[in-house]
């Protein structure tokens, strides 16, 4: 199996010199800045000869003090080992400039739009800087520098203009006032771009295409985001996606608060995964801290974590159901049933229903009720007859293959270049799953498989789905049998102030692979917290996705892919 | 001049019910025809087109011709109507030029 | 019973608008219509004709009739269409490819 | 017998001057008929919540009217009267206005030929039909076939993307189903040799449901298209389209073309019993002989209706380019065999 | 109560039908009209499409493959139209015989085969495909 | 075919009700652990802020409230919750160093305007005291702090006295110290 360190003397014999720094943090954790000029080259070998053909995310840190620019290119395999390569480049702060690896993966778009918008940080060759998240007026000022002041209070009415455009449609602007801009929150010169709106309008050709607006306030999108879909009759030529609507800068707002009020924000980001990211966030916390957090702990973890799986995938294929088959469509009534008996069982325990804010740094925040394990038995007993009976009543309608088999196929090349992760990367017979890749907490010791399907269509999706609730009742129950007595909270001090330094922890979360990189300077306030969330991916990867589909199918497609806007704004 | 009909007759309810039938009928047809042909819109053409078919339908009935108006109804207003009112949408530019112009 | 004269007036009044809209229009859609008024008023004096005298052969031929006049709809739209698709207008005054 | 008191000035009176009476008769049959269907579709509007609560696991209304919240149809009425009635800028508004009168008229002209049950008065069935046509399932088949020019006027008024591909769906799906639906009804009528509805229920000593069992299926899939109901609720697929042609519908016109869904499934429910469960026929109950006939009829459509929305919360929906597949591809040669079926039958019994 | 009902010309209570459904639509709106609050805005009166203003008219060239259907639509449409009369005469005596078949189900057979080649070559060209 | 749609939508309408519940009227049953509105105790309540300082949304603020223990709460202030802004995450419970403020099982907190979802300490108050306990542990609270005072007073005086033994011992040092 390779390691980190093989990779590292791969790279330095292959790139003599451009290796400035590395860290070898474990035998799966790679960390390394590289020369800024040879970057795309070392990722092209990386990706090529190393396997390394997950592009997992890209994370700018703002390093005020050293007046540089920090981007780290997160890199990781399908499968063909799991050294995760973390490759740090450094830029100046005055004039930032990276050079872009969207011709190496074609993913890397969004997360390379999302730094630019933020940081300011230009990407070079980068087919289409455009902001992704920020609204047209705010994009200049960046927000996620360190030195940013605020945007201008736009709350205050009196200062509303409405503009009425030539279409007879009203339009708002608010025009900063003097203090404002002699305070710095209005940005001084703003980049010039076509606007989404503007883009779309240059690709209408014939007469007969229209775009038509899925969202931001449709029956089929979960969360605010607006989907755009060129057609011709009912068949799609091209989709537009634009999200950003619901932004909540979580981000920014974790940079401000001390470590433990950041485990709150965090359940925010998607609430259908709280625990999840609670884990990924603190697990990311004790990885700086170097604490092991007790063996009971980690098993209520475990369990609570493979419940609020089972939630969300019912949550999420009762959704699908109802946007292929309505509202009136029984079984996802019957879904949302099952589901809420799921959720008292973890309520019974973190005493919240969905926002559980329950895991801390080196453990967890109370020990499990009494009764608890009776309980969750008899709840995960009839979730797995119903779901059993679900995938029976899927395979024998007719009606539901003719509508699902064969919608939305991704290929597993496909699938893997256009960076999905989660049920969707496994139904397109891809088994990548970071309770395998990278295990922690207790899932080594835990027998459980890792659920694939080979079609990748949107049947296959929800059959994974159905599929991994069976397989997470199977791990709850072992859970239960092997849960050790003991300690619930490794001592922690009151103030957490992690050690210096930078960690990156990855989580099944139930739509992927959530992944938290994490920089402390010591204080009890982390310097950066970049968020690779699941959804953020498989949204990028939707209007490829799209393309030659029904105007009914994407609805069937979207809808299998389980996307939370919440963790994509977050 | 010789009336080709008898006056007496419109002492007779019965003959003025058919006659106000017919009256209905005929100002519907007639003036619908004229608005299909006057009107600039030319989808609002089409609809009193198909009102007026459906009053002409109407007429079979009222002459005892009942399935001669169903099968107007049916042909005219159902399929014909349809193709109508496909054929306009098919050519933009009529519509656009028609009710905005 | 209603005289019959006044049916031939109200189909000759249809006859005579539907006439006067095929000349004044230049839209072929609008022509088409126009055709359809003038296949209506046709009909409406078959089936009055056959009511006065009582016989069902006036019903039948207005029934052949409707039936060709929805393929002569089908067949004169789809023409337009086709029109339409290689000129970009159905202005017949500007289709002047027809002309010999 | 004090009945025929009353009834025979009546019938001399109709015998005398058929036109006034057609105008009276007409007019109270309309006004009677009017209340029912729209009293029926409100019965149904509740029974579909009900029965879909239950099958869903919840109580459906259960807070206006008592437990069973008989009255939530008259709360949302009062709603739907005191709301707005807006009407969108972009709208082409007659048109937009038209559409629900014209839908309302086709239920009205459906319903004016279809029998309403019957009475059994003294051993002889009367059947409840306010006009008596000859040939009544082709006129109910035509008048079906507005709906479609209904659908496309409030597609087009409304000016709106969602509205006309609702629009297109709508007149692609029933203009689909029409043909094999017709199809039906003309094996129907090959057997009972007869166009009205009247003589074919009459004509049923076997249901036609026996007789025709592939005609049932087709004219069921066939009356569930042209009703637009799940599976075939194209043309509104709110998770798609919004609400199709009646996305910008507010207010009590909303509420009008609504209904009109819900009158059309009533009638299309007694049509369905008429055609293929012999509408009023069954065993006479005794002590209520009177009331048997229309004792059976309303229990047949309450089961029919019942089914209905029985499909509804089981199935999911099909899309657009499956059901005009589904309607050229299979439904209409099927009722061409079935049309030879009921010919084969029809000589062979006559 | 239906052999009554016979007696009278139906066209003149359908029509009385034709009043009650149009009065009962209009009815409703004016009540409306008179009852609920009326205060337009200029937001209101947006076409709704997804929260977002539209990009063009919804009034554009649509896909020609629609009015294929609506073409396969009309010619079946006049096939129905010409087998409900022939259910009356189908089984009569006076119809001559061909081969011991009557002449009115052969031809009708003919017919109908003759359109169901029609639909296959319909069905053949996709011109009965979704666009 | 779809026949098993049809068996399983018959099975559940004739199976009862189990989940949904008429809310008003009849609530689920909540565990132990549920996080609703606070509850303080405002006879161990000391005032000390520990739940301010870790609230992440600002939501609690001490205000003056006179049926507490002013034995052990000197100034007298209390927490009042915002629950327009609260979210409910525990944060404070986990950090309230007496345990006096905990988390209920009532969760319905709708009111009419925002002032109604902003709770005080008399709300969410258990162990008031009535008004004769609290003037007299105000009472007792005052002749406390006079005592304490005056001991204060006497260990000032005290001090100040041996500050100045020790000034006069050793001078360097004593200044160092201040």
């Amino acid at each position: 199996m390779t390691t980190a360190n093989d990779v590292l003397s791969a790279l330095q014999s292959a790139f003599p010199g451009a290796i400035q720094e590395f860290r070898v943090e474990a035998d799966n954790r790679l960390w390394a800045t590289v020369d800024p000029n040879k970057i795309v080259e070392i990722c092209e070998f990386l990706r090529d000869e190393q396997d390394f053909d997950h592009y997992s995310g890209a994370a700018g840190v703002d390093k005020i003090d050293e007046a540089l620019f920090e981007v780290t290119e997160i890199l990781a395999s399908h499968g063909a080992h799991p050294v995760v390569a973390l490759l740090k480049v450094k830029t100046p702060r005055d004039a930032p400039s990276v050079k872009s690896l969207t011709d190496l993966f074609w993913n890397a778009n969004w997360y390379e739009r999302e730094i630019w918008e933020m940081f300011g940080i230009n990407f070079e060759d980068h087919p289409g800087l455009y902001p992704l998240l920020l609204v047209d007026e705010l994009v200049g000022s960046w927000p996620w520098r360190k030195d940013f002041k605020g945007y201008p209070d736009y709350n205050t009415n009196e200062r509303v203009l409405e503009i009425i455009n030539p279409d007879g449609y009203a339009e708002y602007k608010i025009s900063p006032t003097e203090a404002e801009i002699e305070a710095g929150t209005v940005p001084e010169t703003r980049p010039e771009y076509p606007t989404f709106r503007e883009r779309e309008i240059m690709e209408l050709e014939t007469e007969s295409e229209m775009i038509l607006h899925l969202g931001p306030q449709h029956a089929i999108v979960p969360g605010p985001f607006m989907l755009d879909l060129k057609v011709d009759g009912e068949r799609v030529k091209k989709a537009y996606l634009d999200v950003g609507y619901i932004h909540k800068g979580i981000e920014k707002i974790l940079e401000n608060r001390t470590y433990i009020q950041g485990i709150p924000i965090t359940d925010r980001m998607c609430y259908l995964a709280a625990l999840s990211n609670n884990e990924a966030f603190c697990g990311a916390i004790e990885r700086l801290m170097e604490i092991e957090v007790p063996e009971r702990a980690q098993y209520i973890r475990v369990i609570l974590e493979e419940l609020s799986r089972i939630q969300s995938h019912l949550l999420g294929t009762g959704e699908f159901l109802s946007l292929i088959g309505g509202v009136t469509y029984s079984p996802f009534q019957w879904m949302i049933i099952d589901r809420e008996e799921t959720v008292s069982c973890i309520e019974s325990v973190t005493g919240a229903r969905i926002t559980h804010s329950f895991i801390r740094p080196g453990g967890v925040r109370n020990d499990l009720p009494d009764g608890f394990a009776e309980m969750t038995r008899s709840a995960l007993k009839t979730v797995v007859d119903k779901t059993n009976e679900y995938k029976e009543l899927f395979l024998s309608d007719s009606m539901y293959e003719m509508r699902m088999a064969g919608i939305g196929v991704l290929s597993p090349e496909e699938a893997r270049r256009l960076g999905v992760s989660g049920p969707p990367l496994r139904a397109s017979d891809t088994p990548y799953d970071m309770r395998r890749e990278d295990p922690i907490l207790v899932y080594p010791d835990l027998d459980f498989d890792v659920i694939s399907r080979k079609e990748g269509d949107s049947k296959a999706r929800v059959e994974v789905r159905l599929d991994e609730i069976i397989e997470s009742c199977h791990i709850v129950e072992q859970c239960l049998d092997q849960i050790p007595g003991g300690p619930i909270q490794e001592k922690v001090p009151k103030k957490i102030k992690p050690n210096p330094g930078e960690a990156y922890y990855r989580v099944e979360d139930p739509r992927g692979e959530m992944g938290i990189f994490l920089v402390s300077d010591g204080t009890d306030k982390p310097v950066k917290v970049k968020v690779r969330g699941p959804v953020f991916a498989y949204f990028q990867a939707l209007p490829p996705l799209l393309e030659g589909a029904y105007v009914a199918d994407v609805v069937a497609i979207a809808g299998s892919m389980d996307a939370c806007t919440s963790e994509v704004d977050r | 001049m010789e009336l080709p009909m008898d006056i007496t007759q419109f002492y007779d309810i019965r003959f003025l019910i058919e006659l106000g039938v017919f009256a209905l009928f005929a100002v519907i047809i007639i003036g619908l025809s004229i608005l299909t042909v006057y009107s600039r819109n030319i989808v609002h053409s089409a609809f009193y087109l198909l009102g007026s078919f459906a009053a002409v339908a109407g007429l079979y009935v009222s002459l005892n011709a009942t399935f001669v108006g169903v099968a107007q109804v049916l042909v005219y207003i159902g399929a014909v109507g349809v193709l109508i009112l496909f054929a306009i949408m098919l050519t933009r530019r009529t519509i656009m030029e028609e009710s905005h112009g | 019973m209603v005289p019959l004269v006044l049916y031939v007036l109200l189909a000759s009044t249809m006859f005579v608008v539907g006439l006067y809209g095929l000349m004044t229009q230049r839209n072929g859609i609008k022509l088409m219509m126009c055709v359809e008024l003038l296949l209506n008023s046709a009909n409406i004096n078959l089936v009055a004709f056959s009511a006065y005298l009582p016989n069902v052969d006036g019903q039948v031929f207005a029934l052949f009739s409707i039936a060709l006049a929805a393929a002569e709809a089908g067949v004169g739209f789809a023409i337009l269409i086709l029109l339409y698709r290689l000129y970009g207008t159905i202005e017949l005054d500007n289709i002047n490819a027809l002309r010999w | 017998m004090v009945l025929s008191t009353i009834v025979e000035p009546i019938t001399d009176f109709v015998a005398q001057e058929p036109k006034i009476a057609g105008l009276i008769i007409g007019l109270i049959a309309a006004a009677i008929i009017s209340s029912v269907t729209n009293v029926g579709a409100m019965g149904i509007v509740w029974l579909e919540r009900k029965v879909l609560g239950d099958m869903t696991n919840r109580f459906g209304p259960s807070r206006v009217g008592t437990r069973w919240g008989i009255l939530q149809l008259v709360a949302d009425a009062i709603k739907l009267f005191t709301k707005e009635d807006s009407i969108p800028r972009g709208a082409d508004k007659p048109v937009y206005v038209w559409a629900p009168i014209v839908a309302c008229m086709t239920t009205m002209l459906v319903a004016a030929v279809l029998p309403w049950g019957a009475l059994n008065i003294g051993g002889v069935v009367y059947p409840l039909v306010a006009v008596n046509m000859d040939i009544s399932a082709f006129f109910v088949e035509a008048a079906l076939s507005l709906m479609a020019i209904a659908a496309f006027m409030a597609g087009w008024g409304s000016n709106n993307k969602y509205s006309m591909l609702g629009a297109f769906r709508g007149i692609a799906r029933m203009i689909s189903y029409e043909v094999p639906m017709g199809i039906c009804v003309i094996s129907v009528a090959v057997m009972a040799h007869s166009l009205n509805i009247v003589e074919i229920v009459e004509a049923q000593s076997i249901w036609y449901i026996i007789a025709q069992p592939l005609g049932f299926v087709i004219f069921m899939i066939a009356l569930i298209t042209d009703l637009g109901r799940v599976p075939f609720d194209q043309s509104e697929a709110e998770e798609e389209i919004i609400a199709g042609y009646v996305t910008e519908y507010g207010g009590i016109r909303w509420g009008l073309l609504y209904f009109q869904e819900y009158i059309t499934m009533l009638l299309g429910s007694v049509l369905l019993v008429h055609l293929y469960l012999g509408g009023w026929n069954g065993p006479t109950i005794p002590v209520i002989t009177i009331l048997s006939p229309m004792i059976w009829f309303l229990m047949k459509v309450i089961l029919v209706l019942v089914f209905l929305i029985w499909v509804r919360g089981s199935l999911i929906r099909f899309r657009i380019d499956q059901v005009t597949d589904l309607g050229w591809k299979w439904l209409l040669p099927l009722s061409l065999v079935n049309l030879v079926w009921a010919v084969a039958i029809g000589m062979y019994f006559a | 109560m239906s052999s009554e009902m016979m007696a009278v010309d139906y066209y003149i209570p359908l029509i009385m039908f034709l009043i009650v459904g149009a009065l009962t639509p209009i009815g409703a709106m004016a009540v409306v009209k008179i009852i609920s609050p009326l205060k337009p805005t200029f937001r209101k009166g947006a076409t709704y499409e997804g929260g977002i203003s539209p990009i063009r008219d919804a009034l554009i060239q649509y896909n020609v493959q629609y009015y294929l259907i609506a073409i396969a639509f009309v010619i079946f449409d006049v096939e129905v139209l010409f087998l409900y009369p022939w259910i009356y005469i189908y089984t009569s005596e006076v119809i001559p015989t061909l081969g011991g078949v009557s002449i009115a189900i052969l031809g009708m057979a003919t017919f109908i085969i003759v359109l169901l080649i029609g639909l296959l070559y319909d069905i053949k060209k996709e011109a009965l495909r979704w666009v | 075919m779809v026949v098993k749609n049809f068996q399983l939508t018959l099975k559940h309408a004739i199976h009862g009700i189990e989940v949904t519940r008429l809310y008003p009227e009849v609530l689920m049953d909540l565990p132990a652990a549920e996080r609703g509105i606070h509850q303080l105790d405002v006879r161990t309540c000391i005032g000390c802020g520990a739940c301010v300082r870790i609230c992440p949304n600002d939501c609690i603020e001490m205000v003056t409230y006179k049926y507490g223990n002013p034995l052990k709460n000197k100034k007298m202030k209390f927490p009042q919750i915002d629950y327009g802004r609260c979210m409910f995450c525990g944060l404070c419970v986990d950090d309230c160093p007496t345990e006096c403020l905990t988390m209920t099982k009532d969760f319905q907190i709708a009111g009419w305007n925002r002032d109604d979802i902003i709770l005080g300490p008399d709300d969410i108050a258990v162990g008031k005291y009535s008004d004769e306990e609290a003037a007299k542990l105000a009472e007792e609270a005052r002749i406390a702090a006079e005592e304490k005072k005056k001991k204060k007073a006497a260990a000032a005086k005290a001090k100040k006295a041996k500050a100045e033994a020790a000034k006069k011992g050793d001078e360097g040092s004593g200044e160092k110290k201040e």
